[in-house]
């Protein structure tokens, strides 16, 4: 009984189903209410549930953002939309010293179930300061989690699997997903908010990504595929906690690791992925690790120039080539 | 003090251009040829013409992702700025920064900022070197209604009035913050009266007449050169289009009313505050366009006919349609151009040497 | 409104408690047996009593890093506080937390927080929660001087008032932020001032005598539960001590002095109002240390002898003494409560319930 | 004719020639003026050049970042000192979106001559707000620069060179090495400001860290040479950009890695590390790069607890004996 939605209605509907069964799920953000959200997920939500659990926000990132933690201490389960992630550089003191710390630093008193939902990635020509990629900054927090749904499916079960949840958890959502479709069953069981999918099988190489990339690395599989090229794509769903095992498995199997993502490469979320995964699998690796990864860069506003400072099509499918047939090692 | 008629000329001419420069960015924009945020000017052309006419080429101007127009108006030709818009090479910013930033060193255009309350701290800094180098110069900082609610505002005016910074802060009111009303985003809707927490001398102004915009322009920055501090002007304005192209702007009023059916106290508190507001239409038939209303005032003082005004729409028109001409033909910038600007773009020895005078 | 003799005795009580907890925990630093930043109260006694004792039970406190005694006087037993101070397992964060980290859930003593500037965002948040319940509730935000020209007051004073959050927001004014004179550091340096910029009612309380906070603050409380939204009061008072125990303080004024003999015209402005301040020594003899003058308070109108006060300082230094050998004798915390913390900790079910009255 | 210096003397020496020789070098902060800095770093400047070329200013990060950031765009040199990386995170914005995206947005009209100096790392029972490591999260900012002097040779060397650039670096000294003593020679030519440094030479295996834990890995060695291992210990001195040549070289000789570093291990400074060099040294590395690193959570006040938390000299002579004599590979 799956219905197609797009990624933002899928967010939409999860929402409207937690805030429907618990009075003390709420959502505030800048324009989340009379305007229905930039990406309208919260649209029609402040219609029927009003202007006090859907909050419309002065730009405040980083008291919006405190407030959702200090109700959260009072016993609410905030969902706390800033409006994109460029604007979490704001709000860090919040997530970081606040959010992330008071379950530690009160001895286990106080829980944190406060969710932060996030549009962030690269998008089109919205310029250097508008593409922000911080999964990486989050993922060195201790105590904060992380998900970055693919799907609209991932999209409707982890912002349920988040709301429900007593650990501070913030949801990336990829601004170039909000509106890509794809089926949503609300009836079919959830894998665990923080497990890996392997979304195609093969045993040649073993890409692991998330998010908008992880979609890429489907189509780039595809396309390995006709030219015999059998790629497994696993899609990590989550960047903190990281199901490793799955990704041990499938290396146990392919021998080769290509990680890729949209995070700029040098401490990019990619580095965690190859430094973990060599230490556990170092003996059945027959080729160093790759990462394709985003240029070093602010992000240029000339289009051209944007679109090649983040991995596209062939950077991945070539990546893998390359990696299924290496040159001759040069040690 | 009367504004002489070249002057009302200049302005005339600057406003029409801002106004179709925008109306034609728009265009472009609805056919792809720009293509991410686009924030445009409608209805606020007399802040930026009287305000940035009244600074002087020494002075810095430091504003927001709503810039073009301070940028034509700061000097910068109108095709460098559209060719910004298109991402070329030939753009203020080299196809850089885009629409939401601009830059011009030399004419000490400092950038626009996409982060809202950005322009704060910038403006400090720069006034900071100001006057550690002792020179008659002063920094505009703009800033919106909704940016006065971030905390740089807070932290930088307080330190601006410690340190009697050579800054003018103007505030450019339009009653919105893409969707959110003021009444709905700030305490206080009288932007100018927070600037009492902080010691700073502020005022309101009609920000729809473009003549009240200049005078109160040069009354401030001749008490800032006077060494009386920083300065605050509230400009009352407002902006005729959806908050930028992604933004139909139909929640005034119309989503309003759909949404405040939730029936609560507060919210029909502000049902009652929404509707003193005018929407669009209302606001041109009450004639109050500001160009318009700057036409008419020179028609009145015999300062220009009704074939004036349609002879500088006509050149503006075509300075515009040269702008859009230049931006198609001109290159796209290369990868190298960005690996560069990253290992230190040109020297920044010019302005070193003012340190020490 | 005349408080009577109950009350008189629990303040003169808690903050005899008070003095000597903070000197003891100071010896206990200087053996090294507290290690880290240890900021101590001495001199601001009357704020704490006087505001803490004005809450119901079920209001909120949100602190700062200066909070031992607002632990004490909220109820807090003496010995969980001193051994946090000594990282015991037995300590009111369970040894997890520290001096700056006071945690009580059942008291809702909400924590202190060391980034300056952190209490005010969680405070409305607090406060959001208790206005979605529509509970008679309040919370109270404490914050310096200095904490004042963080954004984050800014951002949310203006949310607290936008939404009529039940906050009372308690400026502890010492007159420094570390070694930085308000003169050096605000512009405006009333800080109840600055709540105009939000319509939040404010008022400035002589901080020394704790008759007057403790009016004041019920005052303030009584206005919030019957819905007139925030209030903001401004206690002047002043710390004895340096800023923590790793400042001996000598920057008042002695290193002032040498500091300014560096000539130019705002710095001497500013040594003339530095003038204006009495050091430590001065204060003693100017006899208005806060303890000492409601001693005299009490024994002018017949409600205690010299013989009653005195009793009183030796039971609360048992009281200290037991606290801290209580603190000694604990066990220290082990990793795995670290570990069971970041996995949830204990359950969060009994306020949440509150949430569907 | 080195002297005998400690870290924060050689720091405010060095601030000291830069601001005589340049006067448009300021510097300003919380308490650096009138009482001297928490670190002693700025001592003794105020009375010397004056409060304008020595501010102190309000507890207002973010704002004071930026002012230095405007600063530098009208051609000064600011030194913005924030009183310790746990404020950093409400300056962020100042840092990421304002240094350094402005070069690259600008077209490079403008550069970015400014020094930002935080002391950081876990002290002694400050408490988990207080005890932030954020190198991970600098690291990732594309523009900005990142120097982590470990002596005071290389804190007079390595704030000089940062003053003198003109690009946006970060100085991350370590509370617990202010008072740390070693020779400085203020006329011996310095290296490059992102060269790294071979402490130690050895053959048996490569140990690569920074700041703080550089000095417990040069103690660790002593150790592990009794033991008759001979540990190679390179000094990074720079976390971006990495001296990547000079530890691939070192690789190439002891064909086994170990990172130590202070950051949590989740995401860390040493997830780049690792994984770049397993990039480069896949086929001359004969066993899995080992990271030391602090555990993935907020610190704990208890000085028991907060002591184990981060790598001690123990934690590294142990990762180095067993990498040195791994138990069997189980692939
Ligand atoms: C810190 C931050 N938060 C949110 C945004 C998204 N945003 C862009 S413009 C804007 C509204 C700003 O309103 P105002 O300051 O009144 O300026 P106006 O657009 O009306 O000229 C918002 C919320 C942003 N750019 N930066
Ligand atoms: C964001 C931040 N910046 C700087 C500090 C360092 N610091 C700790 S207390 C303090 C002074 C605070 O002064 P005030 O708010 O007046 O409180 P008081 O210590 O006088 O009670 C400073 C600068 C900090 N803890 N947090
Ligand atoms: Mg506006
Ligand atoms: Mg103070």
């Amino acid at each position: 009984m799956a219905e197609e939605l797009l990624y933002w209605q899928a967010l939409n509907r999860a929402l409207d189903v937690e805030m429907s069964e618990d009075e003390s799920v709420f959502t505030l953000g800048e324009d989340v209410g009379l305007y229905g959200g930039t990406y309208r997920v919260t649209e029609g939500l402040y219609a029927k549930y009003g202007e006090w659990r859907v909050r419309d926000t002065p730009i405040s990132e980083n008291s919006f953002t405190g407030l959702g933690v200090g109700a959260a201490m009072a016993g609410m389960r905030p969902v706390v939309e800033i409006m994109t992630i460029n604007f979490a550089l704001l709000a860090l003191d919040a997530i970081v010293n606040m959010a992330a710390k008071i379950p530690l630093m009160s001895g286990g008193q106080f829980q944190m179930p406060l969710v932060i939902r996030v549009p962030g990635g690269v998008a089109k020509q919205l310029g250097a300061q508008h593409s922000q990629r911080l999964e990486h900054t989050m993922m060195n927090v201790p105590g904060i989690h992380i998900a970055v749904p693919s799907t609209p499916q991932d999209a409707y079960w982890q912002l349920r699997q988040a709301i429900a949840s007593s650990d501070p958890i913030i949801l990336l959502e990829h601004e170039m997903l909000y509106f890509s479709k794809g089926p949503v069953d609300v009836t079919a069981d959830a894998p665990d908010l923080h497990r890996a999918i392997v979304r195609r099988e093969g045993s040649d190489l073993t890409i692991v990504s998330y998010s908008r990339m992880a979609v890429l690395a489907m189509q780039a599989a595809e396309q390995l595929a006709k030219e015999g090229i059998a790629a497994e794509v696993i899609d990590l769903r989550s960047l903190s906690p990281i199901d490793w095992d799955t990704c041990a498995q499938s290396l146990e199997k392919t021998h080769r690791l290509l990680v890729v993502e949209e995070d700029c490469r040098f401490a990019g979320a990619g580095a965690e992925i190859a430094a973990t995964l060599v230490e556990r699998c170092f003996f059945v690796m027959e080729a160093a690790p790759v990462r394709v990864a985003a240029l070093d860069l602010p992000t240029p506003f000339n289009g051209t120039l944007e679109a090649a400072s983040i991995p596209r099509l062939q950077d991945i499918v070539e990546a893998a080539r390359s990696l299924h047939q290496p040159a001759a090692p040069q040690a | 003090m009367t504004i002489e008629r070249e002057k009302l000329h200049r302005f005339l001419r600057d406003m029409l251009l801002a106004r179709v420069f925008e109306e034609r960015a728009a265009e472009e924009y609805a056919k792809g040829n720009i293509v991410g945020f686009l924030h445009l000017y409608p209805g606020e052309e007399a802040v930026g013409v009287g305000l940035i006419h009244a600074a002087e080429p020494a002075d810095y101007i430091v504003s927001t992702y709503r810039e073009h127009v301070h940028a034509l108006v700061r000097g910068v030709p109108p095709e460098n700025v559209m060719a910004e818009l298109f991402g070329r090479r030939t753009g203020m910013s080299g196809g850089m920064g885009g629409s939401m930033h601009l830059f011009d060193r030399e004419r000490r255009f400092m950038g626009g900022y996409a982060i809202v309350g950005e322009t704060y701290p910038i403006a400090i800094g720069i006034a900071y070197a100001v006057s550690m180098r002792k020179l008659p110069e002063a920094v505009i900082c703009l800033f919106g209604d909704g940016a006065a609610n971030q905390g740089t505002f807070h932290e930088s005016l307080n330190m601006a009035s410690l340190w009697r910074l050579p800054v003018l802060f103007a505030c450019e009111n339009n009653r919105y913050a893409i969707g959110t009303e003021i009444h709905r985003h700030s305490a206080v809707t009288e932007v100018y009266k927070r600037a009492a927490g902080y010691n700073i001398p502020a005022e309101k102004v009609d920000g729809m007449d473009v003549v009240k915009v200049h005078e109160a322009s040069l009354r401030a920055l001749q008490r800032i050169r006077a060494g009386d501090g920083p300065q605050f002007i509230e400009f009352e304005t407002y902006r005729y289009r959806g908050h930028s192209m992604a933004d139909p702007g139909s929640y005034r009023p119309a989503v309003e009313l759909k949404a405040f059916q939730v029936h609560d106290p507060i919210s029909a508190e502000i049902r009652e505050l929404e509707y003193r507001f005018p929407d669009v239409d209302e606001m041109a038939q009450a004639g109050i366009d500001n160009v318009a209303r700057l036409a008419d005032h020179m028609r009145k003082l015999g300062h220009a006919t009704e074939a004036d005004v349609e002879n500088v729409r006509k050149s503006v028109h075509k300075i515009v349609e040269d702008a859009v001409a230049f931006a198609k033909q001109s290159p796209e910038p290369t990868m190298d151009v960005a690996w560069r600007a990253m290992r230190g773009g040109q020297d920044g020895e010019i302005l070193t040497q003012q340190a020490n005078p």
